[in-house]
């Protein structure tokens, strides 16, 4: 790829969520509150965070995830280049 | 003795443990989290607040300050560390102490009076109270959900490194706990603020039990 | 055009003697308008007695300053932020919180306390509780965050604050009296410094904004918002306390509405200089900002300073070392105006002075006509109730009587290690580190009553806040106030205002206790109407020796109930007229509630003053919404002790005094004391001539009245502490969540 | 397709974030924090929400961002089915 091509920055997205198993009582309040509502069939919520950044190299991003986004003790995420 | 307390961007009860260190007797000594030095510290205290805006996770910037570095050592080394509160997170997070804090199960914020026992005297931190004795403390915190999975819990419940439990929970920590401390027993974490009760012009002095545990154990 | 009247335009003409360009226009659009210009408020509030011994600031500066004695004062001020938070409640209260900080910061003062003075629709709407529950959190999320404890406030639930919630927060600050720093710009060739967050375009025009009414429009001109980061204010604060303990600045100011406009025209007008503002040097967040739109911008965590050329590196090292932003944007000049350059080349200029003399509309006061319907009340139609069991569960489980606990506990009442009377009691008491003095606060505001009697309404919330700091034995020094009110140029909005103005000062006078900051609210008005004219009266008081206080709980079982009956005028007025018990439980707001008589509600205050503070009792509380009964079931409920209590002879009997507006009724200048039997003797000396009913003992698991009223206090605690916000529920951000 | 391949439910993904131009202090936060922290090279940083839920049907997937899951004042939102 020429150099000219190049992007000057990767914009990442990276999506955090509480690990399986772990109490997660926003999600659960959620869920809770939609009835009421009057939005039924809902099974299911989960509340995490959504961090996206621009970097210019994409190499040091998992160990970001893995010692600054995400608790590793409580929570699990993946990432990508979005463009 | 001088008792070190880190200040990190956000911290907010940094000024309340450092006039706490003089009320328990020890000289107090102001620990910019830029600095990486603890400046002959004999034991450090990491206090309450919102460091960095507890933006992220409480604690999970934090523990990337400069002052940490020495501080961790400090800790391997066996020095006598205090979490409270927001510092609890911060030391959680530098892995320091094992477990999370995670959001109240009410999702709010929590501030009031609750009753602990204190579950262990063998921490620098407790030395000066007695195994099982009623206190009442201060707690102030919205992520104080205290989290460890199954066989971390019931090695800290085995090895009697649980160091406070509530005796009415504020927040819906496992196994009601308040307090822990590590393997080596000289890091302990705890939610309440015992600085926020040792001064009887206050109405409770409770808190310097606590505090001075420390001073008791520097003599040794 | 931008909220200028035609009237107002030409006026501009005039003062130039030219038409001015986009920019000025902005600049006068949002210093004229009623948030910043007082345009109709500035001749009533002159009527404010501002004067007394221990004043060292009065109105005029961001806040007022009173002295408590061994060198500290006290700056506090009070300010709403209601049309932001029936926008983006969290965030709206969460800024107002932020911005009132930073008034009592420029003063040279650390912030130490906040109080919540708030108002709501009633909850059984799904609006109204969310803006209740959002409020809430945002206060406490800015607060908790930036350090400063929140130790006292009020909240108000009625139909008439439905869309139009008012959120009201206080600032207490404490500073030695010798650095006291003003606002005023001095120094030709002094640097103007900007320190704090970058500029976005968030809150143009805001302050318009909040000078006209509610309108589906106004609800959807969402640019408006702004966002709170207590993070960043809380390392502003740092840094400018470190400012000024190095002595770098000349002054100092805060980025209130109407951004850097208002702040260095402000500083500009009252040093007698003028400003240049190099206008690309402000650091934006955003792209592509006009010049105006950074000059009006309402973004948060901003301050202002004046610092001495040379001093500057110094300044920006500080910055630096706190994390914030510092810039150098222009620098004081001899011209008098305010100047705003772009890239050397002037793109407005008008006199600071102009910009501050807003014009000032006078309104003839009408009595309106509503009053004479409202204050109908034929006490026939309200008999004495069946079952006062009944009564009084159902009074303490209403929203406006309820425990605040599920509030209050959102919030820390406790950083900082000076609270020594915590939220709960009638007024927070704070002590001085390395001194025996303390200080204490109130928030009252008495909306209801002010809708059926403006003036005697004016009076009362003084006398009330007069009380509270009374019964924890603190000496009331000086107020704050924030009058929100309806559509000043309407017949009824411009007659409560100036009314209530009216009340508000009498009661001051008497009381000694002068006006020294304020802020003012108008247009509170949704499709349904204006509020209920609310003036919130902050009051600050003085303890001598902060050990010598009183709190509502009754302390010991045993201990004598003395209830002091206030006045025993007979004025013909009903104490029932608009109180809580004729609202909750009639379901009317009618007549006109009992005309304070002030100089009888400063002796009783005086009188259970004097008693905290010569140790002779440590339970006291007055009598305000819901009478004696709830006062009595309040200081029971407190630490969980009982009472029995034999209502005396004299309240069965007829004449002014039928049982029901004795017990219910809301009298004005009552207390109730509590105290060891043994001080019997010398509670009745220092009574000496008071009227005062002897009425029970303290103890048990039961609050009785005699042939009146039997319930465990259980019963009475599971009305009580219901939590105010329901079920527990979401806090993702969607406006219909529900609570 | 027949009845029996339908899923009896739909994974869905939302993605709530400050909306353009309002202050987004956990970002700022972050972003300003990471040099001291020796990550470099991150341009920008905003920091969201990240909602996963179990549905019945989608149908009113977008009505409950609207009025529960984002606050339109401040934020915005996206949202998909992942499966
Ligand atoms: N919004 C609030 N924020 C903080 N504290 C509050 C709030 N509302 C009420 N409180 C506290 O609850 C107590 C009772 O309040 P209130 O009934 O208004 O007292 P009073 O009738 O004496 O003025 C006070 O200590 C007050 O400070
Ligand atoms: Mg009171």
């Amino acid at each position: 790829m020429p150099d000219t091509a190049k992007p000057d920055s990767l914009k990442i997205r990276v999506l955090v969520r509480p690990k399986e198993g772990i109490l997660d009582p926003q999600g659960e309040a959620v869920r809770g509150a939609l009835p009421a509502l009057g939005f039924d069939g809902v099974k299911t919520v989960h509340v995490g965070r959504l961090i996206e950044m621009e970097v210019e190299s994409a190499d040091e991003v998992d160990a970001m995830c893995r010692r600054l986004l995400a608790n590793p003790t409580v929570e699990e995420y993946e990432w990508e280049v979005v463009s | 003795m001088r008792v070190g307390v880190t200040v990190f961007p956000g911290s907010n009860c940094d000024r309340d443990a450092l006039h706490a260190v003089k009320l328990m007797g020890a000289e107090p000594v102001e620990l910019w989290h830029a600095d990486a030095d603890l400046k002959g510290s004999d034991a450090v205290i990491v206090p309450g607040g919102f460091s960095y805006g507890d933006y992220l996770r409480p604690g999970a910037i934090a523990r990337f300050a400069k002052v940490m570095a020495p501080l961790e050592e400090f800790a391997r080394e066996g020095g006598p560390v205090l979490g409270v509160c927001n510092g609890f997170q911060v030391l959680c997070e530098a892995h320091l102490l094992p477990g999370a804090l995670l959001q109240n199960t009410h999702l709010r914020f929590a501030c009031d009076r609750v009753r602990v026992r204190v579950e262990t005297a063998d921490t620098p931190w407790t030395a000066a109270c007695e195994r099982g004795e009623e206190l009442v403390l201060p707690v102030a915190h919205n992520e104080g959900n205290y989290f460890a999975d199954a066989e971390t819990l019931a090695r800290l419940e085995d090895e009697g490194r649980v160091v406070l439990r509530y005796l009415e929970n504020p927040n819906g920590s496992m196994n009601d706990i308040a307090g822990v401390c590590n393997e080596a027993r000289n890091v302990v974490g705890v939610m309440p603020h015992p600085e926020r009760v040792s001064d009887s012009a206050l109405g409770s002095d409770e808190g310097l039990k606590i505090l001075r545990s420390v001073l008791a154990g520097a003599t040794v | 055009m931008l909220g200028l009247s035609d009237f107002e335009y030409d006026r501009i003409l005039e003062l130039l003697g030219r038409v001015p360009n986009f920019l000025e226009l902005s600049l006068f659009s949002v210093m004229w308008s009623e948030h910043c210009g007082y345009k109709n408020s500035r001749p009533l509030l002159s009527r404010f007695p501002n004067e007394g011994p221990r004043v060292l600031q009065g109105p005029g500066e961001n806040a007022g300053v009173v002295e408590v004695g061994d060198g500290w004062a006290l700056a506090f001020k009070v300010e709403s932020h209601n049309h932001p938070s029936a926008v983006e409640p969290y965030e709206g209260a969460a800024t107002g919180v932020g911005g009132i900080i930073r008034d009592i910061l420029a003063m040279g003062a650390r912030p130490v306390a906040l109080l919540d003075a708030l108002r709501f629709g009633p909850l059984d709407d799904e609006r109204n509780r969310y803006l209740f529950r959002e409020v809430v959190r945002g206060i406490g999320g800015y607060g908790n965050a930036v350090g400063v404890p929140t130790v006292g406030g009020e909240v108000e639930f009625s139909e008439a604050y439905s869309g139009n919630p008012l959120v009201n927060a206080m600032c207490v600050g404490l500073i030695r009296t010798e650095n006291l720093m003003r606002s005023r710009a001095t120094g030709e060739g002094n640097l103007v410094v900007l320190l704090g967050s970058k500029t976005g375009r968030d809150g143009i025009h805001g302050a318009t904004f909040a000078s006209g009414e509610l309108t589906e429009e106004s609800e959807s001109r969402r640019s408006n918002v702004q966002v709170g980061d207590p993070f960043a204010e809380k390392m502003l604060i740092e840094c400018c306390l470190k400012l000024l303990e190095e002595d770098l600045l000349v002054s100092l100011q805060d980025l209130g509405a109407a951004g850097i406009t208002s702040s260095a025209s402000e500083m500009a007008a009252s040093g007698g200089v003028g400003i240049d503002i190099e206008v690309e040097k402000i650091p934006r967040r955003e792209s592509g900002m006009e010049p105006f739109e950074a000059m009006i911008s309402e973004s948060q965590e901003r301050m202002l300073a004046v610092v001495e050329p040379g001093d500057e590196e110094k300044v920006l090292a500080f910055a630096q070392r706190y994390g914030i932003g510092g810039t150098v944007v222009g620098r004081v000049a001899g011209h008098g105006d305010l100047r705003v350059i772009e890239n050397g080349e002037i793109v407005g200029s008008v006199s600071a002075e102009y910009l501050a003399d807003a014009p000032v509309y006078e309104r003839e006061i009408v009595r309106p006509e509503y009053l004479a319907e409202v204050q109908k009340l034929d006490l026939e139609t309200i008999p004495e109730p069946d079952d006062y069991n009944e009564v009084l569960l159902k009074m303490l489980a209403h929203p406006n009587l309820r425990s605040r606990r599920t509030i209050f506990g959102q919030y820390d009442h406790e950083v900082g290690t000076n609270t020594v009377v915590r939220p709960g009691a009638d007024a927070a008491v704070m002590r001085i580190k390395g001194t025996k003095r303390g200080f204490a606060m109130t928030t009252d505001g008495r909306g209801r009553h002010c809708y059926l009697d403006p003036r005697g309404g004016g009076a009362a919330t003084v006398a009330e806040a007069y009380r509270n700091l009374s019964c924890v034995g603190a000496e009331p020094v000086a107020i704050t106030n924030c009058l929100n009110f309806g559509n000043p140029e309407k017949r009824e909005g411009y007659y409560q205002l100036a009314e209530c103005i009216e009340g508000m000062s009498e009661a001051c006078e008497v009381l000694g206790t002068p006006v020294v900051s304020g802020n003012v609210s108008l247009y509170n008005e949704t499709a349904r109407g204006p509020i209920y004219p609310t003036p919130v009266v902050g009051m600050v008081g003085v303890l001598e020796d902060v050990t010598c206080h009183a709190t509502p709980a009754f302390k010991r079982e045993g201990d004598m109930v003395v209830v002091l009956t206030g006045t025993m005028r007979p004025t013909g007025e009903s104490p029932l007229a608009g109180s809580e018990y004729l609202e909750i439980v009639h379901g009317r707001v009618a007549g006109v509630p009992p005309k304070p008589d002030l100089a009888a509600e400063k002796r009783a205050s005086d009188l259970v003053r004097s008693m905290v503070r010569s140790g002779l009792i440590d339970t006291a509380h007055d009598l305000s919404g819901g009478g004696e009964l709830v006062a009595l079931a309040e200081m029971a409920l407190s630490d969980g002790i009982g009472l029995e209590y034999s209502v005396p002879e004299i309240e069965f009997m007829s004449g002014h005094g039928r049982l029901l507006e004795n017990l219910l009724g809301e009298k004005g200048a009552g207390f109730i004391i509590a105290f060891p039997e043994e001080r019997w003797d010398e509670v009745q000396d220092a009574l000496s001539d008071f009227a005062y009913d002897n009425i029970g003992y303290t103890g048990g698991e039961r609050f009785e009245l005699e042939g009146l009223i039997d319930l465990g206090m259980e019963e009475l605690r599971e009305a009580y502490e219901r939590d105010l916000f329901g079920v527990p529920g979401e806090v993702l951000g969607g406006s219909e969540a529900v609570g």
